[in-house]
């Protein structure tokens, strides 16, 4: 394991701090907490939005947060989700009273830690909702399993949600644009390498060196399968054909090329190259497109393909101000 | 059979040093069918229980079942934690008030506990959880004839029974028929923490 | 050699296509080169900030063209200094009349090749300039020797002389702040891992499972000392002590913890907390942080730390608006 | 012996193959001490070159140089290609005119290329540069007694004399006395030319 850190066991404090001291005007974290919110939390009348998960994802979630997008991320330790009382003070921390919806990737753990946590906070009188995000379409769609995991589709409903919000609606308001986004968004990601949790030590699996894993998710689950490395091309292709054989994107969309941390920006840009070309065969008409490294899983190579379905609103709404550092609008 | 407080506070101790002697063993098996973080979870969620319980004084079993539960829940993080939190919460309630506890309560309280956990993971037996554990220990337990030894057996059984289970819940259920082969690591989580269990019993004897 | 391509001798063709198809209304390619410019280009009356260099160091340079920043960016083949054809063509696809400033690291094939289109260029009657930027304190200050590298504080260049350009300032003017910069800027750099240039197949150089390389410049040229892996907070202080002993920083600076393309945002925030730190002990003012892949060396894992001593006109230059996608102000 | 168009021409197809087949080894060369390029860059360059000069019909030597040399010049990039460009460019204007050139011509021409080079890249003989091959190739054709296998050793002990060398000059200059040990880059592939110019010679002879 070759990293640069302190402590196995302390990067995620480190991580924060480093953090909050990058941005001193614009965070702040919740004391005794690895809870970042906006400095300039609660904001009074608007509905506050909070994410969230296990560290290890970056910029997902801390960067997110800003005018126009988060108001507050929770960092659980490396791939573990943050416990509840995490999740309770950030949600304390910033409502400003018009309610709190907490943007929640389809993990057991996320969901089980973010409901206690919605449950102490109505407790506490605070207006909680939360939404679920569930855009891999590597995983079957199921109500008898877990169901589909939230990977890098979950930056859209950040955007779009945190759009609304800034525009003064209410919590139901807001909610409605974030499930919106749920219903509209699909991705579908690729590794080509492991990536090992400081913790561990080693890594969470093997792929051979003419190996890739497709439909793999951001802690390193499998996808569909395991085959030799193919092109970036074929690998656009198998990407984009299962997300549009998911949902009917006719239309206009926006594309997310997502870099999961080791990947060159440039192998991302030779993706995208071929995702354009696939939805210009199709007749899809691309509106927006963001390359780079939105949702990583540490140090691993690969990529993920996001499409979200847009119409007048969420259009408006992806092209509202966004101040969050790793989402600029 | 009774178990006190300090016996309570014994099992957490226990459970304790086998968690962290087994740390790495863990999160090895959370590897090829997880994110390979569930020995670090548990070990950092039982430190700290083991170190809270001892901060404080008892009066009765469930105080100190609810404090670790609270400490589980705010500690260990990911899938385990709310499972385990509220497991031994649900354990708490169902004995509260009683000063010492036998093998009934035990047997009622570790139902409890199951019942929480299928509550809390909306999951049964046979998909490859810490249930699949919990669900023959209960089963035990409400038998006749109870012997420590054979608690551990019947756990340490039903923790390589998971191997041969498809994985519908959790993160194991993204590797479908891959999941085959493989331990549950909440199971063999759950099966150390009944180890433990089956030794404060033994010593009491 | 694991890489997300089709073809290692058309990577850059594919990368290109690929940004200009993601950024349809900030950017253009000049037909048949690989040089990327302004979509408005050329802005008549304003000074145009020309850069580039060998690919695989993405964002930079094609990452940094926009309203306040570049107005082209030279894309050579992966780690080879674009020709003096393609350096001068974007020279003339961005003259707006008023002068073009060439901004140039100093490597002798960047030097070389960008100097002999500034006299192409100068030929063609378009009046040019160039700065030479050499940030990197891993190498000695010679004037016997190629001298120092250009790496990361490069950003730096094309932030502050982008913004003094865009605010109507003559060419003298954008260069004497672009030299003002390079005089007031200072990195260095460490590497983990070695990278592999897509058409070689091959790491360009081993590191061991335990070592790491301080001082190791961006196309995985060599530093000071090949060592046992150090603790985050050590290799900081390296970095930062060597950069604090080449020049007095004292009074206000802007910190940039740059990764070199594989290394985790955990980790470069791990690094920042650090750098935080002993500024504040040595009383060293930070006026502003960037934490993030600035100037990248492939699947390089490792990263730098760059120093830019501030004035009020240099604060004024950083603080001003920037559309460039990878350093949005 | 004197050298027509077609000659040139032989010689920058044969420089191609003996480039081409030592891409990898150049690339190689190029690792330890630059940045792994330099077989690519010399690869392409020379190839775009030698089509170039198949599209097209030459009167004199030195039209061919120019085109060659303009051909390097837009399609080696890094330090080699303004490098590469430069000499033969000098080279060419220095035979400009002549319908063939003999060996004082060549002498001549190389010796402008060489100087080309020491302005363009700033430096001189002993920097652990391709100056380090052309410095003692033009030696060997001011003396008397002209012999192609000679030049080509010469060439190539030049070569191998840069491995003695400290770089002062270009990317190996980095890597300070660690670049001790290795043939830099620029003069394998100088050796490679004038090994191919050897070769042209004696066929003429
Ligand atoms: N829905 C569920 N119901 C019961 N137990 C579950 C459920 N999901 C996961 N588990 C248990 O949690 C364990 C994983 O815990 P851990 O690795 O700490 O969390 P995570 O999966 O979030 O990384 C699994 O081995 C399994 O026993
Ligand atoms: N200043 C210089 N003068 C003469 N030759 C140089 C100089 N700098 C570099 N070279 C030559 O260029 C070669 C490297 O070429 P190449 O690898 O293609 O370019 P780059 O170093 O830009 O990657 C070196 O081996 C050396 O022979
Ligand atoms: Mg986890
Ligand atoms: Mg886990
Ligand atoms: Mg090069
Ligand atoms: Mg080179």
């Amino acid at each position: 394991m070759k990293k640069i850190i302190n402590d196995a066991n302390q990067v995620v404090q480190d991580m924060v701090d480093g953090l909050v001291a990058a941005n001193p005007t614009t965070l702040k974290q919740v004391p005794e907490t690895f809870v970042v919110v906006r400095k300039d939390a609660p904001v009074k009348g608007k509905v506050a939005i909070v994410s969230g998960g296990g560290s290890g994802h970056e910029p997902a979630h801390a960067g997110y947060i800003g005018k126009g997008m988060l108001d507050a991320a929770v960092c659980g330790e490396v791939f573990t989700s943050p416990t509840p009382d995490q999740v309770l003070e950030a949600i304390k921390a910033v409502d400003g009273g018009a309610g709190v919806l907490l943007v929640i990737k389809n993990y057991t753990g996320d969901v089980l830690n973010f409901e206690m946590a919605a449950e102490l906070a109505e407790m506490e009188g605070i207006q909680v909702e939360k939404v679920i995000v569930n855009d891999d379409v590597a995983v079957e769609d199921s109500s008898f399993t877990t169901g589909r995991r939230g990977i890098a589709g979950t930056i859209f409903v950040h955007k779009l949600a945190g759009a609304k919000a800034a525009s003064g609606a209410s919590l139901e308001e807001v909610k409605s644009v974030a499930e919106k986004v749920v219903a509209n968004v699909r991705s579908m990601g690729m590794a080509l390498t492991p990536c090992t949790v400081p913790a561990a030590g080693t890594p969470s699996f093997q792929l051979a060196e003419d190996e890739m894993e497709i439909g793999m998710g951001i802690h390193g689950e499998p996808g569909i399968n395991c085959g030799l490395i193919a092109s970036a091309d074929e690998i656009a292709t198998t990407l984009t054909e299962k997300i549009l054989e998911d949902y009917d994107f006719s239309g206009e969309v926006a594309v997310l090329v997502n870099g999961l941390g080791a990947t060159p920006e440039m192998e991302l840009y030779i993706v995208n190259k071929k995702v354009h070309a696939l939805l210009a065969d199709k007749g899809i008409r691309i509106y927006k497109t963001f390359v780079g490294e939105y949702m990583t899983s540490l140090e691993m190579a690969g990529c993920s393909v996001s499409l979200l379905k847009l119409d007048e609103e969420l259009k408006e709404l992806l092209d509202a101000e966004s101040l969050a550092p790793a989402f600029r609008i | 059979m009774e178990l006190n407080v300090e016996d309570m506070i014994k099992w957490f101790g226990l459970a304790n040093e086998k968690i962290q002697e087994n740390k790495v063993y863990l999160t090895k098996l959370d590897q090829p069918i997880g994110d390979g973080d569930h020995g670090i979870n548990m070990a950092r969620g039982y430190q700290e229980a083991v170190l809270a319980l001892q901060a404080k004084e008892y009066n009765a079993p469930f105080e100190v079942l609810k404090d670790a539960s609270m400490v589980l829940l705010s500690k260990v993080g990911g899938a385990s934690g709310p499972l385990y939190g509220t497991a031994f919460l649900k354990l708490s309630m169902e004995v509260k008030v009683k000063e010492v506890l036998n093998l009934q309560d035990l047997a009622n309280g570790l139902e409890a506990g199951l019942t929480g956990l299928k509550q809390r993971g909306k999951s049964e037996i046979g998909e490859k959880t810490l249930i699949d554990v919990w669900g023959p220990v209960v089963d035990y337990f409400h038998k006749a004839g109870f012997q420590p030894d054979n608690l551990t057996e019947s756990a340490r059984k039903a923790m390589e029974n998971t191997k041969d289970i498809i994985a519908t819940k959790g993160r194991a259920a993204y590797f479908k028929e891959k999941s085959i082969g493989h331990i549950d690591p909440g199971s063999a989580s759950s099966y150390l923490i009944f180890e433990a269990l089956a030794e404060v019993i033994k010593e009491k004897e």
